[in-house]
């Protein structure tokens, strides 16, 4: 053990090796090929927006979870990133620079990191809550600018601008969907890559540790409040970014780019998708986005079904879905992850009965209150049914009881199992 | 090495330092003079005030008069970062380390400001041999080289106490100052401690806030005595032990503490 | 100068208002050092309960239950939602409590549809109290005052004069002795949750009538509490009513006379652009305070933030 | 694991909207509009008009083009821009070639530009705009295009018309003009003063203002301001909670004269006025049901209400929506080639189910028809089932017909 750490020390590491490198390499490869299985436009559509929503919820995270800063009014950088793109588009396209569409994101994140660099200034000074209520409140003045001073904002209809202004780069002149997911692709790859590195930069590394312990920090030489402050510009930046791309794909930028309620949805999907591991908020951009786009064109209640989701993350799975994944490395290490198989089913499937159940009998009651007179006809999972009829909610009602009853009988065999699980073959912890 | 004295050039001084809370006086009025070197020991009865002292030295809480000065320049008004940088680090009292990094984060984190590497976001920390090797230097010394890669927060409580005290050592200050490093543990516990804080500290200025007997007899060069805020007794240990006063204030604070 | 009277008036009303809400807040917060993001959808979930209450029983009997059965949800979330949270730090806490504002509106979406409801003034109350130089002044903001301000007395009494106030206010800055004197502090905290939030309920109830029942009832209010408490100092109910008023009066002061901004401007000696149309700043100098009277208060707590961290009359960092 | 498996399907999902496309007999009409979020109600009503529409003035008289029959998919857009877009993009790929939306001018200005730059990048599977509800003067004005069709009177016109009444009404000598600060209440108020001027510069303007959107808790202050100017009518845009917070306030707090509005009527807003509104609140807008314009209409009225209970048959300009785009169907022989349905919907005559005539501005894409300014109170053909509802109170026929736009419209 000694001995082979001191070997690596002593030389310098290689600066790309196969296992780092992999993961880059898997997500490169996926990127390519993924308009190659989904091709039709609206489902580059929704990658595009998916790939923008996981840069922005990785600078995010670089707040929330690796600085410890929850803030409520983040959109704003990557709004205002957004507004200068569109900005220097129509500028572009009036005056005839030649500025090739695919460094447009720089500006959007220049400008993202100098809004950052003037509120960091005076919010970082504290954490905690001084930090929260800060954001909130220069998050408000901004969306309530965007309505007053429409020369930069354009009031609630927005600024927009044709992302197809210039020659061609390369060939290619952005008409398409697909030639802007490439575009985008790019930017999301080289946006995390860079997101991740600085993790692990000096600065990335004091930034968990304030977060931990911005006291301890303070005695090793360390401001905390320095340590916030670049972590908080580094966000911004990433955010602008994220908001130029928004500017090229949908060539409009409006005040929802920056109000509250945008701030909070990337709260939500951060933490959703898990606050303590890099690949987090990825996991929630691609969740969220899904739920958002997908899950609304299939139930009206879906904003329901997500926040009862988001309650229920908050409480019982503290660290998103990224937790949840990153609890069976060690059952995985010891090579137990087959047992767990067993009671997992014996719990998960009848929680998603009861899951399902409660969800059809809010669909039915709601259809029942909701719907025409007369039209008592509905169709859910796949059957169609008279939602006036007393069997079929009686049917939601039971398998949701009954779900979630069996599930409960079955949760301590499974809590056992994951404990056994986490204990090496042939010894105890 | 019992000769040092305060002879030598002083590298923490203290000069008619106060603090109040409120219309409490918790310090009233320290003089002292650390030399270079010297190991030091703050004993005295509970609330007398000792941790109020390190509290004011390393710049937590700011004093109400009176100077504090490191290697002969006024601390007045700096941050605890301020002052970390000119060469004082601390331990504290209650276990203060980063409990959800690794150990050898801990280590490598205490060792950044240090080693130069300040805000810097174009070093990879992982590619810095100088750091991993001297974090591994650490971990060595402190033994908790098989506990490199677990996270801090679920150490045992004496390895708790040793990573701090290589937290606190790591970025090479030469006044180390430690509150109580032996506190609540075991026989075993403590002279493990003992053992690696004298290894540690090897050529630095050490002051410690002490309450086992043995331990700062065992250690200290001088030792100071601090009863309700005011120092009635300086100098080596078999000095101090014969002081009546340091003996009256002991034994009346046992007196008072039986009723 | 009569209008001014009537101003008073308004500002004092919508100032009690928010004192109500931010008061049961500040309460939380200073026991259990979270701020609590649903609590005004405690505010609306008063406002609802009542309306449903009042089809059946009337008004009077909603204003008695409603609070009470707020009361209890409040309670029961502390109970089984946030004291699981806690646990995992307050940062889980407050978006815990994000989650929470957000799953209220949808429920009630869910329960009483997006409309607003008909939510209505009782008739004993439906008339004109006085009038001030034309301005009429509804017998209904009378009531409004009244009740505000005997709740803040009751709230100021039980919290000095008796056992249990003395408990709550020794909980808050010594939770671990009370509990070692052989008090329930975990049901302290509950019990406090609960107030608090049947106050919210109780504004709810008053004020639904007035300014309307609907799911994005909390939304407009709901930040707007916080900024209140926070400019007032967290966790000092004083400030809490000092800061209320302060909004009350800004907000429809700003409202009530067009102040220019060209008309600042050039006061301080900047002459307006050559070409307002074609200027960068043209907006700027257009501004009026009715414009941005509801974004002050947010204004005021970014600078109170940045100059005094603590607020008007906190004691301590938020 | 569970978490991976609903991911999939969602995966799945995403394709199977991508990939059921153009293989259907139906001409279908993609509604995107708020479904959920503050503005569901709205929306919702709406696509239950659409719906109703389609099925008895279309389907149930055989469909067009010799059986193809009408059918509304409806995509929530949360009135939001951005999620307008993604729906319009899964819209498109569904091969669906008619887009029917009109909550929130900024959404169908977001659209517009949308569709204007999709029709040119992808001659294949072009699509028209049918807006049924966005009244930005803009829209057929600076930002017109040929995909894009107003059915709606935009807001110059129905101001246009509005001070029409008001300059007849001699009582009228002080006016108050309030409005949220935002592009449709500033358009108001700059049109109010601009005709009030040419029609009536003796009356003078007293107050003209903007409040933040959706942001006011109390609107008080601003009564007291209104009553206190002696204004004897008041002019404003406010829609939503905006309308009934200001109008209850004014109301309130002694205020007499006559309420303008614009969208003071159904989604709540009615049946929240009441009594209270009856005697001040008037309404601008097109398409009368009291008294009801002929039998068919009055059917047309009782056959929705006894659908849909809850519903109000507030955007009657619906069914010229619906009517409309059959015939320009038929007339064109295509219901794929919308470049010759907008030809045919160009300049195109009818007669509208609520009386009078539609007529589609060829030079802007405006529908030309009668305004009506209505006031609120007890009727037979009621709003919100409250008892309350719009009666007509006077009639500006084709209004704005020869009104200037400088629209230049391209065709491709």
């Amino acid at each position: 053990m000694t001995d082979t750490t001191q070997k690596a020390a002593l030389s310098r590491p290689p600066i790309i090796t196969l296992s780092n490198a992999m993961p880059w390499i898997v997500a490169t490869v996926f990127l390519a090929l993924m308009p190659v299985i989904f091709p039709s436009n609206s489902a580059i559509t929704i990658m595009n927006q998916m790939a923008i929503t996981i840069i922005f919820a990785l600078a995010y995270n670089m707040l929330l979870g690796q600085g410890g800063m929850l803030s409520f009014g983040h959109a704003v950088y990557m709004g205002v990133g957004g507004f200068v793109c569109v900005h220097v588009m129509n500028y572009v396209e009036d005056f005839g620079v030649p500025l090739p569409l695919p460094v447009l994101p720089l500006f959007g994140g220049l400008f993202g990191m100098g809004l950052a660099l003037i509120v960091g200034s005076f919010s970082t000074r504290k954490a905690g809550t001084v930090f929260a209520m800060i954001s909130l409140g220069v998050g408000e003045l901004i969306a309530a600018c965007s309505v007053i001073i429409v020369a930069f904002f354009g009031g609630e209809e927005g600024i927009s601008g044709d992302r197809t202004y210039g020659l061609p780069v390369f060939g290619v002149e952005f008409l398409q969907q697909i030639d802007v997911y490439y575009l985008i692709a790019f930017w999301l790859l080289l946006s995390a890559l860079l997101m991740y590195l600085f993790s692990r930069t000096p600065i990335g590394r004091m930034a968990n540790a304030v977060r931990d312990n911005p006291e301890r920090a303070e005695f090793l030489g360390y401001s905390a409040r320095w340590v916030r402050f670049y972590s908080f510009v580094a966000s911004g930046f990433f955010a602008g970014i994220a908001g130029g791309l928004f500017a090229i794909n949908y060539e409009i930028v409006t005040e929802e780019n920056l109000n509250l309620a945008q701030s909070g949805t990337i709260l939500l999907i951060t933490f959703l998708g898990g606050v303590g591991f890099f690949f987090g908020p990825i996991l929630g951009a691609i969740l969220f986005t899904l739920l958002q786009t997908v899950l609304s064109l299939q139930t009206e209640l879906w904003a329901l079904y997500l926040g009862a989701l988001f309650v229920v993350t908050v409480m019982f799975f503290p660290g998103g879905l990224a937790g949840l994944i990153m609890m069976h490395t060690m059952p995985l290490k010891f090579g137990k992850l087959g047992s767990l198989v067993g009671p997992y089913l014996k719990t998960l499937v009848p929680g998603a009965i009861g899951i399902l159940g409660l969800a059809a009998a809010l669909e039915i009651v709601f259809h029942l209150r909701h719907a025409a007179l007369g039209d008592s006809e509905m169709t859910l999972f796949w059957t169609t049914f008279d939602s006036h009829s007393v069997a079929p909610l009686a049917i939601a009602v039971i398998a949701a009881v009954g779900g979630f009853w069996l599930a409960k009988r079955a949760a301590p065999g499974m809590a056992e199992a994951y404990h056994a699980a986490n204990t090496p073959r042939g010894g105890s912890v | 090495m019992n000769s040092a004295t305060t002879q030598g050039k002083a590298a923490l001084e203290l000069d008619g330092l106060r603090k109040s809370f409120g219309k409490t006086e918790i310090i009233r009025g320290v003089d002292l003079s650390i030399g270079d070197g010297e190991r030091h020991a703050i004993i005295g009865p509970n609330g007398a005030g000792k941790s109020t002292l390190f509290n004011l030295i390393t710049g937590r809480f700011p004093s109400t008069s009176g100077k504090v000065r490191l290697n002969g320049q006024d601390l007045a008004g700096l941050a605890p970062f301020q002052i970390n940088r000119m060469g004082l680090s601390r331990s504290f009292q209650i276990t203060n380390i980063f409990p959800k990094m690794t150990v050898f984060e801990n280590v490598r984190c205490s060792l950044l400001w240090a080693r130069g590497y300040k805000y810097s976001f174009w070093h990879m920390v992982s590619r810095a041999p100088d750091l991993t090797e001297a974090a591994e230097a650490i971990l060595e010394q402190i033994n908790l080289t098989e506990r490199r890669d677990l996270p801090a927060g679920v150490l045992s409580y004496a390895e708790q106490r040793a990573l701090e005290i290589g937290i606190t050592m790591a970025g090479g200050a030469n006044v180390i100052m430690l509150d109580e490093p032996t506190a609540g543990m075991s026989h075993s516990e403590t002279d493990y401690i003992v053992d690696l804080i004298r290894k540690v500290t090897e050529g630095k200025t050490l002051i410690m806030v002490e309450h086992d007997m043995g331990v700062v007899f065992g250690l200290a060069d001088r030792i100071s005595v601090l009863v309700y805020g005011e120092i009635i007794a300086t100098g080596r240990p078999e000095e101090v032990r014969a002081n009546p006063k340091v003996q009256e204030a002991y034994l009346g604070a046992a007196l008072e503490a039986e009723h | 100068m009569d209008l001014i009277l009537v101003n008073l008036i308004d500002g004092l009303v919508t100032g009690l208002l928010l004192f109500m809400l931010s008061a049961g807040l500040t309460l939380i917060f200073s026991m259990m050092g979270v701020l609590n993001f649903a609590h005004a959808s405690f505010y609306m979930l008063g406002a609802y309960f009542a309306y449903q209450i009042s089809l059946f029983l009337g008004f009077w009997v909603g204003l008695l239950v409603a609070p009470i059965i707020v009361g209890v949800a409040g309670a029961g979330v502390e109970r089984y939602g946030l004291r699981r949270v806690h646990q995992y730090g307050h940062v889980p806490e407050l978006i815990f409590t994000f989650g929470l504002a957000l799953l209220i509106e949808e429920v009630v979406q869910f329960i009483w549809g997006k409309s607003q409801m008909a939510y209505e003034i009782p008739e004993v109350l439906e008339f004109t109290a006085f009038a001030i130089a034309g301005n009429s002044i509804p017998a209904y903001k009378i009531f409004m005052i009244f009740m505000s301000v005997a709740i803040f007395i009751v709230l100021l009494y039980v919290l000095t004069r008796t056992r249990v106030g003395m408990i709550i206010q020794a909980a808050l800055s010594y939770p671990k002795t009370v509990e070692a004197l052989g008090h329930n502090v975990p049901l302290v905290f509950m019990g406090v949750f609960g107030v608090g939030t049947a106050l919210a309920g109780v504004a709810g109830v008053i004020a639904g009538p007035v300014l309307g029942t609907f799911p994005g009832m909390a939304i407009v209010l709901g930040s707007i509490v916080f900024v209140t408490i926070v400019i007032g100092g967290l966790g000092s109910l004083w400030g809490a009513l000092v800061a209320s008023l302060l909004i009350g009066w800004i907000t429809t002061f700003a409202k009530s006379y067009n102040i220019e901004m060209a008309n600042i401007l050039t006061g301080i000696g900047i002459s307006p652009p050559e070409n307002m149309s074609e200027s960068m700043f043209r907006d700027l100098w257009t501004v009026t305070s009715p414009q941005i009277a509801d974004i002050l208060p947010y204004i005021l707590m970014v600078l109170i933030l940045v100059f005094r961290p603590y607020g008007l009359f906190g004691k301590r960092d938020a | 694991m569970r978490n991976t498996t609903r991911l999939g399907l969602s995966t799945a999902l995403a394709l199977v909207i991508g990939a059921s496309s153009a293989f259907a007999e139906n001409v279908k009409i993609a509604f995107i509009d708020p479904l959920s979020g503050p503005f569901a109600s709205t929306g919702t009503n709406g696509l239950h008009q659409y719906e109703f529409a389609a099925e008895e003035l279309v389907n149930k008289q055989g469909g067009v083009l010799g059986g193809d029959k009408f059918e509304i998919v409806a995509f929530d857009n949360k009135i939001s821009p951005k999620e307008s877009l993604i729906q319009l993009q899964v819209a498109i790929d569904q091969g669906i070639r008619y887009i029917a939306q009109g909550n929130s001018s900024g959404v169908a200005n977001a659209l517009t530009e949308a569709i204007d730059k999709h029709n040119k990048r992808n001659p294949d599977d072009r699509v028209l705009f049918l807006n049924y509800s966005a009244v930005d003067p803009a829209l057929t004005n600076d930002k017109c295009n040929f995909w894009h069709f107003r059915f709606d009177a935009n807001a110059d016109i129905k101001m246009d018309a509005l001070t029409d009444i008001i300059a007849k009404d001699d009582g009228i000598k002080k006016v108050y003009i309030i409005g949220q600060d935002y592009s449709f209440g500033k358009a108001v108020a700059a049109a109010a003063v601009k005709f009030l001027g040419e029609k009536r510069p003796d009356i003078e303007i007293v107050g003209n203002e903007l409040h933040p959107i959706g942001k006011v808790k109390d609107f008080t202050p601003y009564a007291r301001k209104i009553v206190s100017s002696g204004a004897d009518a008041m002019i404003t845009g406010n829609w939503g909670a905006d309308m009934v917070g200001l109008g209850k306030s004014v109301l309130e707090n002694g205020y007499t004269g006559p309420i303008y509005t614009y969208y003071a009527a159904a989604d709540g807003i009615t049946a929240a006025f009441g009594a209270a509104g009856d005697g001040s609140l008037r309404l601008v807008s097109e398409g009368q049901q009291n008294p009801p314009a002929s039998e068919r209409a009055e059917n047309y009225v009782k056959a929705f209400k006894a659908k849909y209970p809850d519903g109000n048959v507030s955007q009657s300009r619906i069914t010229n929506v619906i009517e409309m785009l059959a015939k320009a169907i038929n007339e064109a022989g295509t219901a794929t080639d919308v470049v010759k349905v907008g030809m045919a919907l160009e300049g195109m005559e009818h007669d509208s189910l609520w009386g009078g005539k539609i007529f589609m501005r060829p030079q802007d894409h405006q529908a030309i028809q009668d305004v009506h300014i209505f006031a609120h109170t007890k009727v037979e053909y009621d709003y919100d089932n409250s008892g309350y509802g719009m009666l007509t109170e006077s009639t500006v026929e084709m209004a704005a017909m020869d009104s200037p736009t400088t629209c230049k419209m391209k065709r491709p």
